[in-house]
C-alpha cells in the first residue's frame, strides 16, 4: 500500500528507510533519537531530504528523483505532532475548523469526532486554558477533520490514561478502514500499535532494524529486546460468539475455531473484535491438567518456533487461529516439560489477561 | 497669493497681507523660511507667487537661472543688526566693544556660512577687533529666528538678530549694531516666473513698494539707503542707538 | 478654537495616515520577503530602509525634491500622468509621511515574523493550509503586536515630521501646511502662544491614537506560566 | 511527611485538596482534565491560589492564612513539566546546569544523571536539535540536579519507552532514599507510578476521589475502574534469595518468606527488589495441582477481601509478606472454586509475569 | 580627506553612542517595569515617552532648551555640580541623541519582553532563579533581538538627529557641530560637493554599524518547522 524510500541527514544524524509496506496501517518504534519523527517530518514535507519517493495505494505522491515535489500544503497528509502545536490565538473549535476539508462526508465528521475525543465543553477555550490531556486530544481531532490521504501520528496518545486510549484506538482503526485513510503511527507503547496495525517498523540509529508483523520480528532474538521494550502483545482477531457468567467467548478467526473467554468485553454477540494477549500471562500445559485454578481458557495448539535471546525464550503456538500466538516462558520450563518445535500442547490463560475490543 | 518670505519678514508681512487684502479683497498666505531654502525650493518649482529674501542674491541668482521675472526684482530695504538682551537679566552692551566682558559667556549669532545677518554679524566683530575674543563663546542659531531664542531662553546672554525680528520682540532690550561695520544686507523680492496670478502679484509689489507700503516696512526697521529710522520707534521698541 | 489651529491638525492627521497606509503597503509586504524569503542580501536592504533615519530630515528632504521633483523624469511622468506634481501638494505630503513611517514598519514587521514560531507554520501546512493563507490566519495575527508597534511608532514619526515634509510639500498654509509646520512657523513669528497650544494639541492627539493602537494589539489578559 | 491544603480555581474549574500524605512518595492519578498538572503548578508557587498550606517533613514551607507565602524560587521545590520547557537559547549542559546547587553533593551527581539518562551525547546541542524524548530526559536531568527539597513530576517519562522507564524509575527511587527528596508523581501510568511509591492519590474533578495505598483504593469497586484505567498492579518488596536455572528467586519481606521466582531479573544475590505482579496474571487454585504447567510459582495464602465491581472481581490474598496481592479473577471463578473470605488458596503465577527492580 | 570632514562624523559617531548608551540605562528599567509589572498607567507611560517623536524636533529642541538651560533650575543644578552648561556641550548632544533614541529602546524592549514565553519564566523560578537571575538569564536574552532592534533604530534616529541637538548644542564647529549639521550647513552655502559627500559617508557608516548589530541580533541559522 505505501512504498516508500528516503534518505535525509540532521546536522550529523543520518536516516535512511526503504520499506514497502503492504497494510493500511504500520507501527514505528524504536529508541528514543532514532529518527521516528523525522520520518514523519520528511514525508509530510517539512524537512529537506535527500531523496524521497513515496507511493500511496499506487498513487506517487512524491519524487525528488523525478522532481515531483509538492509543498507540504498539497501532499494531503496529515500529521499529529509529538508536542501538539495548536494555535495559540484560535480557539478549540477554531483549531479544529483549521484543516476541515469536504464538509459532504468526505472524512471523518465534526460531532463524531468532539464526542469520541470527549472535548466538546473546550471549543470556546484558547489552548491555553486547556490541560496537557486537552491539547493532545484537541491536535488529534485536528487532524482527523482535515481528512488526509495519508495520516502520521506521532505519539498521538502519549500522555493519555487507558480508558481514553481505548476508547480512541477502535476509532482511530475505524477512521482507517471507513476512510481509507492509511496510518503510520509511532508509538511507544505495541499495545497501543498492534491494535491499529500488523505491520510494524523497528528504527534504530536511523535504519530500518526490522519490518513485518510481530511473528517475524520476534523470531530474531536481536530484536527480541526491543520489542520488549515496547511491550511485546499479540493481537488476534475473532467474532464474539456468546456471553456467560460474565465473560464473553470469543471464536478466533482461523481453521481451528479455538475459543476463547475475555472478562470486561462487552461487545454484543457477532461483532469483531480483536483480542490482546501479553506473551507472559500466557501458560503452556501439557494435557492433561487439574480443574482447580481459576484459569478459563485452555487451547490446545502446536509449537511453531521457539526464540531464544539470552534473557528470555518466546514460543510461537498455531492455535489455528489467523496466527500464532506468542508465550513467553522460563528457559527451565522449556526443559522440564520438554518443549520442542511441533510438540502439541495446552495454551492457558485467565479470562482477566484476555481482553477484546 | 502665496508669498514666501525670510523669517525675518514674519511681523511686517502680517501686516503688509492684512492690509493688502483689506485694500483689494484679495486672500495672502505666507510661508516662512531660511532664504536658501526657500530659493531651492523655487528652482525646484515651489507654487508661489513672490518671494521676499533675506539677501538680494538669492533673488539675482533664480532671476538668472529663469525662475523670476527680472522686472519685478526691487529692493524693499536694507537689514539692520542688533545685539539683543534679556530684560531684567544683566547689564545690556553698549555696543559690540562690550561683548569682550565676561558677563557675556555666550553670544548667539546666526550661522555666518549661510545666514545673512550671521555673515553681518561676523563681519562687524572683525571689524570691531573683538573677534578673536568672543569667538569660543559663539553658538550659532540656524537663523535669526532661532539665535535670539537662544538669548530669550536665557541661554545666550546676548544675541546678534535682524532689527526686524528686535523690533516686534517684547521682553528684551538692544543695540543697534552700527551698519559700517559690515556689508549692506540688501534684502529684494521678486515675481516668480512660475506664477498663475501675476498681475495680483504685481499689483502686491506695487503695494508694498507705494509709500504707504515703504511706511509699514520702515516700521519694522526696513530702511532704504540713505533712510534713516525714526527716533521715537527705537524708543517704544526699547532700543537704542550705539554709543 | 479657530479653524486656524484646527486645519494644520486635521492636515497632519490626514497625511499620517495615509502615510502610514503607503508605507504598510509597502513596508508588509518587503518586510514578509525580508522574514520569510532566503535570498541573500536581505540583510542590507533592511538596513537600507533604515537610511532616512539618519540622514538631517531637510537634506533628504532637498534630495528628495530633486529627485521627484517638478523637473525630475519621475516628477514629470507623475505630473503627465495625474496632472498636478508630487512635491508641493498633499501628494508630497503622504510620501514624506510615508517615508518617515518606512523604517519602523519594515524593521517591526520584520522581526515579529521571525519570531512567529516555524513549527505553527509547518502545522498549518500540514493542514492543507498554502503560503497566502499562512500568513493570513497564522503569521499575520500572532506577529500582530509587532506589526503594530512599528505601525506606531511609524505613526508617531510621521504626525510629527518635519523637515522632509517642509522641503517636498513646501509649508503652505491650508494644503500642505502640517501641524509640525504651523507649529515651527508660530515660533518663528513669535507666537510662542499659538506654537504652544498646537504642540500640546498634536502631541495629546497624537498620543491618544497611539494609546488607542497599543490597546488594540495587547493581548486582554496577562498570562501565567503555569500549565 | 506531607500535608497539604489547597483551595485554588483556574477559571471555571475549581480544586480543592486537602490530604495528609505519610509515604515519601505518593503517585497521583486522574482523568485529563481532572486537576493534577494545577495541583502541582500550585505547590511550586506558580499559580495565584486561594488558599495554601504545605508542610514537608515538619516544616511549614507555605502557609498563605500564616502570610508564608514564599516566590517559586525561594521554595525549592522542584517541577518537570508535561511540556519540558527548556530554555531555547541554551545548550543542553547549561540547561541542566541551570539550577545546579551545591556542588557539594548535596544533591545528584552531574555525572550519575547524565549517564543515567544517556544525554551525554547532547550535550553541545540545543534543545531544538533533540528529540522529544531526549527533550524529556533533558528536562528530569535538570530537576534532579537542582537538588529540591520537594520533587514534583508532571508524567516524566509519557514520551519514553519501557526500556529506558525500567532504567529511570529505579534511579528515581534512589534518588527519593538517598537524597530524602520527597516526590509527587503524576502518571497515567499505575505500574509508574507504584514502583515510585504506595501511596496514592485519586483526582476526579478537581476533587480527591481517594487516597491510601492500592489495597485501600481497590476496595471500593466505583473506584476500580479509574484504577483499571491506569493499568492496576501490585507491587511487593523483597530481597534476592539466589539464581537457578535463569530464574530470581526472591524472597519477600513479611513473616510468610514466601519465595516468588522471577525472570529478567539480574540483581545480585541480597539485594532488595520491588516485585510487580499484574492482577489479571495471577490465578488462584485450590490445592493440590498438577505439574505439567509451565507455571513457576505457587504460593499459599489466605483470602483477605473479595471487591466485586460491576465489570470485575478484585480478590485480595495475603501471602505473608508487607502487603496482600490483588488478583482479578471471573465472578465465574470465585463460584466455581467457592471462594470465600478466609480461605487457604494458592496463587500461581508465571516467573515471565513476576518483574523484579 | 580633510579633518573638517571628518571631526563632524566622528562627534556624531561618538555622541550617537553615548546618547543610546543613556538611552538604554534609562529606557531599559523603564521597559521592564512596564513589560512586567502590573501597575497601572503603564500604557500611559510608554505612549508619553513616544511624544518626542511627534513634535517637530526644533519645538521639541526649544522646549529642552528651556527646560534645560542655562537658567532653569535644572541647568543651574547641573552647572553648580559640575562646572560646566548642559546645553552648548557635548553633554547637549548626547542628551539630545538619548532623547531621540529613547522611544525605540523603550517600546521594542517592552514588547520584545513581553512576548518572551511566561512558562520559560516559570521554569526558570523553580530551579531557584529569583527575579534578577530570571531577568539576566531567560528574559534579556531571549528579548534579545527585539531590544537589538529598538536599539538599532534609536542609534539611526541619535546619528541623524537634527533639530533637537541643533537648538540644544549650538551648532559650534569641532564641539557640537555633528556631521547632520554639517551636512546642512554645507547645503545651505552652497558647498553642494561637501553636503553629498558628508551625507553619504554619514548613510555609509551609520549604515554599516546598523549592519554589524543587526548580525549580532539575529539567529546564526535558520530554523526549520521539524521535531
Ligand atoms: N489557564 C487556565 N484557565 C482556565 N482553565 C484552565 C486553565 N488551565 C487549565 N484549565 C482547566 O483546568 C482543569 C485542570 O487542568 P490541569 O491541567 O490541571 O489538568 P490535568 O489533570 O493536568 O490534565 P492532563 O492529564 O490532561 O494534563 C482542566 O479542565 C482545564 O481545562
Ligand atoms: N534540528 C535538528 N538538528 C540536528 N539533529 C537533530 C535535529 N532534530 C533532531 N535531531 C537528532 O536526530 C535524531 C532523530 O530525532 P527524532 O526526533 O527523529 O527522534 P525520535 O525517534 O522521534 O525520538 P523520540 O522518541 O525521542 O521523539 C536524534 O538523535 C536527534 O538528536
Ligand atoms: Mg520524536
Ligand atoms: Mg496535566
Amino acid at each position: 500500500m505505501i512504498d516508500l524510500d528516503l534518505r535525509l541527514h540532521r546536522g550529523a544524524f543520518p536516516l535512511t528507510v526503504s520499506i514497502h509496506l503492504a497494510g493500511a496501517a504500520t507501527g514505528i518504534f524504536g529508541p528514543s533519537g532514532s529518527g521516528k519523527s523525522s520520518l514523519l517530518h520528511a514525508l509530510a514535507g517539512l524537512l529537506p531530504v535527500d531523496a524521497l519517493r513515496l507511493v500511496v495505494g499506487g498513487e506517487v505522491l512524491v519524487d525528488t528523483a523525478a522532481d515531483l515535489t509538492p509543498p507540504a500544503h498539497q501532499r494531503r497528509i496529515g500529521l499529529v505532532f509529538q508536542d501538539h502545536r495548536l494555535f495559540p490565538h484560535l480557539s478549540i473549535a477554531d483549531n479544529l475548523r483549521y484543516g476541515l476539508r469536504a464538509p459532504a462526508g468526505r472524512g471523518p465528521a465534526w460531532q463524531e469526532v468532539i464526542d469520541l475525543l470527549d472535548i466538546g465543553d473546550l471549543l470556546d477555550r484558547r489552548p491555553e486554558h486547556c490541560s496537557g490531556g486537552q491539547r493532545q486530544r484537541v491536535a488529534l481531532g485536528r487532524a482527523l477533520l482535515a481528512a488526509p490521504r495519508l495520516l502520521l501520528l506521532d505519539e498521538p496518545l502519549a500522555s493519555l490514561d487507558r480508558g481514553l486510549k481505548r476508547q480512541i484506538l477502535p476509532y482511530l482503526r475505524r477512521i482507517r478502514d471507513r476512510w481509507q485513510m492509511p496510518l503510520l503511527v509511532v508509538s511507544h507503547d505495541l499495545e497501543e500499535v498492534l491494535s491499529l496495525s500488523d505491520e510494524l517498523l523497528l528504527l534504530a540509529n536511523g535504519q530500518v532494524a526490522g519490518q513485518g508483523d510481530l511473528m517475524h520480528l520476534a523470531s530474531d532474538p536481536a530484536r527480541l529486546e526491543l520489542l520488549h521494550d515496547a511491550g511485546l502483545v499479540c493481537l488476534m482477531p475473532g467474532i464474539v460468539d456468546h456471553h456467560a457468567d460474565g465473560l464473553a467467548w470469543v471464536r478466533l478467526t482461523g481453521p481451528g475455531h479455538a475459543h476463547l473467554a475475555c472478562a470486561n468485553c462487552t461487545a454484543p454477540v457477532g461483532s469483531p473484535v480483536e483480542v490482546l494477549l501479553h506473551p507472559d500471562d500466557l501458560i503452556l500445559a501439557r494435557p492433561p491438567i487439574g480443574e482447580a485454578l481459576s484459569l478459563t481458557n485452555r487451547l490446545p495448539g502446536r509449537i511453531l518456533q521457539i526464540t531464544r535471546s539470552p534473557s528470555r525464550c518466546l514460543v510461537a503456538v498455531d492455535l489455528g487461529a489467523d496466527r500464532p500466538v506468542l508465550a513467553e516462558v522460563a528457559e527451565r520450563a522449556i526443559t522440564a516439560l520438554g518443549l520442542t518445535i511441533g510438540d502439541e500442547i495446552l495454551v492457558l490463560a485467565k479470562a482477566q489477561a484476555v481482553q477484546a475490543r | 497669493l502665496r508669498i514666501a518670505a525670510a523669517a525675518d519678514l514674519a511681523k511686517a508681512l502680517e501686516d503688509l497681507t492684512a492690509w493688502h487684502q483689506a485694500k483689494t479683497q484679495q486672500p495672502a498666505t505666507v510661508t516662512l523660511g531660511s532664504s536658501g531654502l526657500l530659493a531651492r525650493q523655487i528652482a525646484q518649482g515651489a507654487p508661489f507667487d513672490v518671494f521676499f529674501s533675506a539677501n538680494v542674491a538669492f533673488i539675482d541668482n533664480l532671476i538668472a537661472q529663469g525662475h523670476g521675472l527680472a522686472a519685478s526684482r526691487t529692493l524693499y530695504g536694507r537689514g539692520r543688526i542688533v545685539l539683543w538682551t534679556k530684560a531684567g537679566g544683566i547689564l545690556p552692551p553698549e555696543g559690540l566693544a562690550d561683548l569682550t566682558d565676561p558677563r557675556f559667556q555666550r553670544i548667539a549669532i546666526a550661522n555666518p556660512d549661510h545666514a545673512p545677518y550671521g555673515l553681518a554679524a561676523r563681519q562687524a566683530m572683525q571689524q570691531s577687533g573683538i573677534w578673536e575674543v568672543v569667538q569660543s563663546r559663539l553658538v550659532y542659531g540656524e537663523n535669526v529666528g532661532q539665535t535670539l531664542h537662544y538669548a530669550q531662553s536665557g541661554n545666550a546672554e546676548v544675541a546678534v538678530v535682524a532689527l526686524s525680528l528686535a523690533i516686534p520682540t517684547p521682553g528684551g532690550t538692544w543695540t543697534l549694531i552700527d551698519d559700517r561695520l559690515h556689508q549692506p544686507l540688501d534684502q529684494g523680492l521678486m515675481v516668480l516666473a512660475t506664477s498663475r496670478q501675476r498681475q495680483a502679484s504685481e499689483a502686491f509689489v506695487a503695494q508694498v513698494t507705494s509709500p504707504e507700503g515703504r511706511a509699514v516696512l520702515r516700521r519694522y526697521g526696513f530702511v532704504q539707503p540713505g533712510e534713516t529710522l525714526d527716533p521715537a520707534l527705537l524708543e517704544r521698541a526699547h532700543g537704542r542707538l550705539p554709543r | 478654537m479657530t479653524p486656524e489651529t484646527w486645519t494644520p491638525l486635521l492636515l497632519s492627521l490626514e497625511y499620517a495616515s495615509l502615510g502610514l497606509a503607503l508605507a504598510m503597503a509597502l513596508g508588509l509586504p518587503l518586510a514578509t520577503a525580508l522574514a520569510l524569503g532566503r535570498w541573500p542580501g536581505r540583510d542590507v536592504v533592511e538596513v537600507v530602509v533604515t537610511a532616512p533615519l539618519i540622514l538631517p530630515p531637510t537634506v533628504l528632504g532637498y534630495y528628495l525634491l530633486v529627485a521627484l521633483g517638478r523637473s525630475s523624469p519621475l516628477g514629470q511622468a507623475w505630473e503627465g500622468l495625474t496632472g498636478s506634481s508630487l512635491v508641493f501638494t498633499p501628494t508630497g505630503c503622504v510620501l514624506a509621511a510615508g517615508l518617515a513611517a518606512l523604517p519602523f514598519v519594515v524593521t517591526a514587521t520584520r522581526r515579529a515574523m521571525e519570531e512567529v514560531d516555524p513549527r505553527l507554520l509547518a502545522a498549518a501546512a500540514t493542514l492543507g493550509a498554502g503560503p497566502w493563507r499562512r500568513f493570513r490566519t497564522i503569521l499575520l495575527p500572532l506577529a500582530r503586536r509587532g506589526i503594530a508597534g512599528g505601525c506606531i511608532l511609524g505613526f508617531a514619526k510621521a504626525l510629527g515630521d518635519f523637515g522632509v515634509t517642509l522641503m517636498v510639500a513646501g509649508n503652505i498654509p491650508g494644503l500642505t501646511q502640517t501641524a509640525p509646520l504651523a507649529i515651527y512657523d508660530a515660533m518663528l513669528s513669535g507666537q510662542d502662544g499659538r506654537a504652544a497650544g498646537l504642540a500640546a494639541f498634536l502631541t495629546a492627539v497624537g498620543l491618544a491614537v497611539l494609546w488607542l493602537v497599543n490597546r488594540w494589539a495587547r493581548p486582554q489578559r496577562p498570562r501565567d506560566g503555569a500549565t
